[in-house]
């Protein structure tokens, strides 16, 4: 039963999230700002329009959002939801899994984008290509962080269960967070790494990728990033949440801390400006360095 | 103490270290030939336990002084007036240099001479480190001198070396060996002889430092 | 790396890491020899087809060779160790052994094991992204060599080969417990601990399990799409770049473009070489520019190493004596210094 | 049996001396090198008895270098015959003679049980090689016969002076004294100063024979400069002998439980060997010279398998085997390429795999042996010393050293002999004719090193293990 629970809540509230973020930052702008279930609509719309495919494309070109989906999709069987419902499936090393998936996601993403011949798409994918490079490391050793001060490899283990750590590990936790928001950032392409909103070829990481996409893949696309958010939201959300409660308590939790995790997720895209090119391997290796002191800190912890 | 032997072997030692002062190849190979004499003699002044020299010691006296004394320094002679070539010898290190280090030399025999104890006592103190010193310094004039006959001395004063080692063990060795020494020490100057022959022939001159051609 | 830290393992005692480690290796060692050949038939096909291997004037192959560009694309995915790939599952226990390192060995190997493990992940990103360059600059976009030069689809037998490798790639990825029965007699040779007790067997059986249930997955999506846009009208048109009409092959995102932000941010390591001629004037008549990036080790270890050392042995054979005198001093002095030495 | 086998030589030595004809000379020769092989596999089927009072016996060690010297003899002689007729025609009466008397001094060296006569028997082995190498009278090849003749007496003379220390250290409580091997090898108490200055005399006097560094640079001067089959027998029999010399004089160490004193100074010279040759193979142009100096290197590899125990006794047994076969191939080869090409300097001779297919596959496979790669015995034997060098000694840097130095001289010779035998044949060069007695013997040793890389016969091992034991502490 908390399993179904669990499929349910990941397959229909992450749209929700990207509706209250763009909502958060109408709010900040002054203006209404666009319904918190635009996204189920834009879906709904999308689904049932028609295609038009690029001549010089090939079938990688129809694999690819596809493949991605995929991915996202069977990432998200591994990742639990807060402290009540674990993952349907959990074992040691899935926490490798988890990012080479997402991993996979990215490169069919890529290679479609390139398939389209178009210059934008090419650096598009080259930069998307470059901070993920980046990215990966940070993550790895928030993983590395987690598996040591848990002493698990498996994020059932690690996330549900007694969150015992953040007494004992106070500060390094702190880091750990600041360093999966970045990440989460970048990977989902937010503001301070790439702009959603904006079609200015020049700027343009993740959005670039898409911009030849229509019809259902468009909204697969689209659903498979909501997704990429809400589970890498579901890391941080049940590291800066860490209280003990029924399932039911659980779930309730969980889904307030995401929605907080939406707004500040806004917020954060309204009163950053996005950065120059060259600075973001700066601030993606930042994170790496937060991880890893974070890995100090705890290995002086667990060795003390 | 046997000092007739003591004399004989300071009197080896004396006439090796003149021969490395020497600038005349006539002069060295005279030299040569004085210190073989004396070698000669030695066998003949070590006491035996059984008091009288043995056969064996008169069989080595004769072949030292008919081969050393007398055989060598003719043909060696003869190949330096066949040569023709000027009897002075200029070394690759001068006079001084080379009787400084022919000095140091002797000093280093009598040190390693002290490193090696004998069970019983030898026949003279200065037998080891003569042999020693004859040795060392027959190494010193092939490397320091240029003419190919003094190579060829340098060469009989550190046979001569051994042979002093050889009769510290006169009583028990078989005297095939001795012979064998005195053979071989014969063929191989005859052969020299030959070589410095056809040396001045293809070279017209005896000076071995011009065999340098071969290089990598 | 796998091996290394087997050996790590076994040194402070902990057979189960050492087991993953080693077997992470072993299977490496035999997915590696699986892929990598894939590719280089692959290269070889592009190779015949294409009359040329320089990337920068492939491109748009897919079209004529859709299978050839398949197996390219299944080889580059397991090289670059993505899920349901062979590539992944090696890399898998490897990162399984390092976990286990983090987690259970002391701590200089620990922190070793940290770096490791960072590192291991920046290359799995680096792999990615050269590999997605080398496929999507060579077969995918618009063809940028000229007309005449029709590639055609390589004959059949030579697409059996990859497809045979690439399906290799696939079991493998697919196979999950099944590669622990292979596995375990030989790692047993390494480390006491059998496979079978450690994290592997359950990990192995569920990555087998899940990257069948990404396939599916991914079948299932692209058929709803097909299902989706059945009634639906599909055209096809010219890419849309933002409107721009005049769109040539050549302006594409090359293999060289594609790599240069990644060129910018490891620039100190790289020490890329760059030519730039023509004039500086506003408007020069003629510009090029060109950069690349020659192997750092080579350029300023071995070069320098390999003729410095073969300089000192020529002046060495140069200043070897030569008169006979010299030959007979050797002696002597390793006569004396022997003598010295030994008895002094 | 071991008496006719040590006369015959020296006897068809006296008979060629007034024989007519050089033909007849060279045919009396090569039945005479092919009787002594038949005559040593008789021995090897049935062991000899002592002779002359135990002065000559064969016992393991010996046997092996007399099957080895009378193998490289017999090839020689097949050899020698296509060789002297493109020779320029020179008389062959003391040519001849000399060779024959080397081989008798050969079989006399390793017949010998007694450390005197084994001093004189080189000695002879000196003295008959001497005019070999002054078989072309040019005024290069008189410097060289200078330079060894003065070399190698200074040599014999340490050695002689090495042996009699060994004589005075050997002396007991009443005087009495031995060379004999049977009683030194008994374990006899010997004075431990006078032995250790033995071995150095006897190290570098015999070392001076093999052409270990720094008492090598004769070789290069004398292989270069020799008529090619001489060179052969010299680099492959006449090493062999001078490292049985050191050999036993390690044994005797061994026995005396020197052990660790003797294998210093082993491993030392070893290495400096290996890393002189090393440095000057690098960048080589003459290839004779170029054999020369790989030749060092294998003294330096023989003499440092001999530092560890028996395990590298075995290793440097089976590789003084493989060595012989080696050195017997390139320099026969390196005879037909100078005959093909006229001069041994490598920059003018390219391409001869396609000018002279035969001469081609042999420099190849000699340079693949010579270098130590696997299908070939010198493989198996470097192998043996290295695991021996890491089992045995207390540190691990004589190992590392031994390895970078053979890697080095991998590089130089390969880089050397490769465009030899694969760049391309200059315009014009027509292909060359290549007579069959100057490639079969080649060929054969060729098949040689490559049968003792894959399977070693159990009576050889068997008496390898047995000559192997002569270094070991006990029994």
């Amino acid at each position: 039963m908390r399993a179904a629970l669990h499929l349910l809540l990941f397959l229909v509230f992450p749209p929700l999230l990207m509706g209250v973020i763009n909502r958060v930052k109408a709010a900040f702008a002054g203006r209404r700002g666009p319904p918190v279930l635009q996204l189920y609509f834009d879906l709904w719309k999308l689904l049932r329009k028609g295609a038009v495919y690029s001549t010089t494309t090939t079938w990688i070109f129809r694999a690819g959002p596809v493949v991605s989906l995929a991915a996202t999709l069977v990432a998200g069987l591994l990742m639990p939801l807060g402290g009540g419902l674990p993952a349907p499936f959990a074992f040691p090393g899935d926490v490798i899994l988890f990012a080479y998936l997402l991993a996979t996601a990215r490169f069919a993403t890529v290679l479609a984008a390139l398939d389209t011949g178009s210059s934008f798409e090419g650096m598009g994918a080259s930069r998307e290509v470059t901070f993920s490079a980046l990215a990966e490391p940070a993550l790895f050793l928030s993983i590395a962080a987690l598996a040591l001060a848990r002493q698990s490899i498996s994020w059932t283990s690690i996330l549900s269960g007694q969150m015992a750590a953040w007494h004992l590990f106070g500060p390094a936790m702190a880091m750990l967070i600041g360093a999966l928001v970045l990440v989460a950032l970048a990977e989902n392409s937010r503001i301070p790494f790439d702009d959603p909103t904006t079609h200015l070829e020049l700027t343009m990481v993740h959005e670039v990728m898409i911009l030849d996409h229509s019809g259902p893949d468009l909204a697969m696309i689209l659903y498979g990033a909501s997704l990429k958010l809400f589970l890498l939201g579901a890391i941080v959300v049940r590291l800066a949440f860490p209280f003990e409660a029924s399932v039911p308590g659980h779930v309730a939790l969980f889904v307030a801390g995401l929605l907080v995790y939406a707004v500040v997720m806004g917020v954060i895209e309204s009163t950053f400006a996005r950065l120059r090119m060259d600075r973001i391997p700066q601030i993606l290796i930042a994170a790496s360095v937060f991880a890893a002191l974070a890995v100090a800190v705890i290995l002086v912890r667990v060795n003390a | 103490m046997n000092v007739s032997l003591d004399l004989a072997l300071v009197l080896v030692l004396v006439l090796c270290v003149a021969s490395v002062g020497t600038s005349r190849i006539g002069a060295a190979i005279r030299y040569f030939s004085f210190q073989a004499a004396a070698v000669a003699m030695v066998p003949l002044l070590i006491e035996t336990r059984s008091g009288e020299i043995s056969v064996h010691a008169w069989v080595l006296f004769a072949m030292t002084i008919v081969l050393k004394v007398v055989g060598v320094p003719y043909l060696l002679n003869r190949s330096v007036r066949e040569a023709a070539v000027r009897t002075e010898v200029e070394p690759l290190i001068g006079f001084g240099l080379s009787l400084a280090i022919g000095g140091a030399l002797v000093a280093l025999s009598f040190a390693l001479a002290r490193q090696l104890p004998l069970l019983q006592k030898p026949p003279s103190d200065l037998l080891i480190p003569v042999a020693f010193s004859l040795l060392m310094i027959g190494l010193l004039l092939i490397v320091s001198r240029s003419k190919a006959v003094t190579q060829v001395v340098g060469y009989l004063i550190m046979e001569n070396g051994i042979f002093l080692f050889g009769l510290l063990l006169l009583e028990t060795f078989p005297w095939l060996i001795e012979m064998g020494v005195l053979l071989d020490l014969f063929v191989a100057v005859f052969v020299m002889g030959i070589v410095i022959f056809q040396i001045n022939r293809e070279f017209d001159h005896i000076d071995s430092h011009q065999l340098d051609s071969l290089k990598d | 790396m796998g091996a290394g830290v087997g050996l790590v393992a076994l040194s402070t005692g902990h057979p189960a890491v050492a087991a993953l480690g080693f077997a992470g290796a072993l299977l490496h060692v035999t997915n590696h020899a699986l892929f990598k050949s894939l590719l280089f038939l692959a290269a070889g096909a592009v190779g015949k087809a294409s009359g040329t291997l320089q990337i920068d004037r492939l491109g748009g192959l897919a079209r004529r060779m859709p299978r050839t560009a398949l197996c390219f694309t299944v080889g580059a995915a397991a090289i670059s160790g993505l899920p349901p790939l062979n590539g992944f599952v090696s890399e898998f226990l490897v990162y399984l052994a390092l976990l286990g390192a983090i987690v259970s060995l002391p701590v200089v190997p620990q922190s070793a094991a940290v770096l490791a493990f960072a590192v291991l992940a920046c290359v799995g990103g680096l792999a990615s992204a050269c590999f997605a360059k080398a496929t999507g600059a060579i077969f995918l976009g618009a063809r940028r060599s000229p007309e005449e030069a029709v590639p055609q689809e390589v004959p059949a037998e030579m697409q059996l080969s990859m497809g045979v490798l690439a399906a290799a790639c696939l079991g493998i990825g697919l196979a999950g417990s099944t590669l622990i029965a292979g596995l375990d007699p030989v790692v047993r040779q390494f480390s006491a601990v059998s496979l079978r007790e450690t994290a592997a067997l359950g990990g192995l059986t569920l990555v087998g399990a899940l990257s069948a249930a990404l396939v599916g997955a991914a079948f299932a999506a692209w058929l709803s799409v097909r299902w989706l846009l059945r009634r639906r009208t599909v055209k096809t048109g010219p890419t849309w770049v933002c409107g721009y009409p005049a769109v040539q092959p050549s302006m594409q995102t090359t293999a060289s473009s594609f790599a240069q932000p990644l060129i910018l941010v490891f620039k100190n390591i790289l020490l890329p070489v760059r030519h730039q001629s023509g004039s500086s004037a506003a408007f020069p008549a003629a510009l090029a520019v060109e950069e690349h990036c020659p192997d750092p080790i080579e350029r300023f270890l071995l070069g320098p190493g390999v003729t410095g050392g073969a300089v000192a042995f020529s002046v060495a054979r140069q200043a070897q004596p030569k008169r006979v005198q010299s030959y007979v001093l050797a002696i002597f002095i390793t006569l004396v210094g022997l003598l010295w030495w030994r008895l002094g | 049996m071991l008496a006719t086998l040590l006369l015959l030589p020296i006897i068809a030595a006296a008979v060629s001396l007034p024989l007519g004809s050089d033909r007849a000379r060279v045919l009396l020769f090569r039945l005479v090198a092919l009787a002594h092989l038949a005559l040593v596999g008789g021995i090897w089927w049935r062991p000899p008895l002592p002779l002359f009072g135990g002065y000559l016996a064969l016992d393991a060690p010996g046997l092996l270098v007399l099957s080895l010297g009378s193998v490289l003899f017999a090839g020689v002689a097949v050899y020698l015959g296509g060789y002297l007729d493109r020779a320029e025609q020179r008389p062959l009466r003391i040519f001849v003679a000399s060779l024959l008397l080397l081989e008798g001094a050969i079989s006399l060296v390793t017949a010998c049980q007694h450390l005197g006569l084994f001093w004189v028997a080189i000695e002879i082995s000196t003295l008959s090689s001497a005019p070999l190498l002054y078989f072309h009278h040019s005024g290069r090849a008189l410097e060289a016969t200078w330079k060894y003749l003065i070399v190698s007496s200074v040599g014999i003379a340490l050695a002689l002076l090495g042996t009699v220390f060994l004589a005075v250290a050997a002396t007991d409580g009443s005087g009495e004294t031995t060379l004999w091997i049977r009683d030194l090898m008994a374990g006899r108490a010997l004075s431990k100063p006078w032995l250790h200055a033995s071995f150095v005399l006897l190290l570098i006097g015999y070392g001076t024979k093999m052409g270990l560094a720094p008492m090598h640079a004769w070789k290069p001067d004398v292989y270069g400069e020799a008529p090619p089959p001489v060179a052969a027998l010299l680099a492959g029999a006449l090493t062999s002998c001078a490292f049985l010399a050191v050999m036993r004089i390690t044994g005797i160490c061994a026995r005396a439980g020197e052990a660790p004193f003797a294998s210093s100074l082993l491993v030392l010279l070893g290495l400096v060997s290996m890393g002189v040759a090393a440095v000057l193979i690098v960048g080589q142009t003459d290839y004779r010279r170029l054999l020369a100096y790989s030749s060092v290197e294998q003294m330096g590899i023989l003499v440092f398998g001999l530092g560890f125990g028996i395990a590298g006794g075995q290793g440097a047994f089976l590789h003084v085997l493989n060595n012989a076969l080696n050195k017997g191939i390139m320099f026969l080869t390196a005879g037909n390429v100078l005959q093909l090409c006229g001069t041994s300097a490598m920059a003018s001779t390219t391409g001869l795999l396609r000018r002279a297919p035969v001469t081609g596959v042999l420099l190849l496979v000699g340079l693949f042996a010579g270098v130590g790669l696997p299908p070939f015995g010198l493989f198996i034997s470097e192998f043996t010393i290295l695991r021996a060098a890491l089992a045995g000694g207390a540190s691990a840097w004589p190992a590392v050293l031994y390895l970078f130095f053979l890697a080095v001289i991998f590089l130089g010779m390969c880089a050397a002999v490769l465009p030899l035998a694969q760049g391309e044949a200059r315009a014009g060069e027509l292909p060359l004719r290549e007579p069959l007695s100057t490639t079969i013997p080649p060929a054969i040793f060729a098949m040689a090193a490559l049968v003792l890389g894959v399977y070693v016969p159990p009576p050889l091992a068997r008496m390898i293990d047995a000559a192997a034991r002569q270094l070991g502490v006990a029994g």
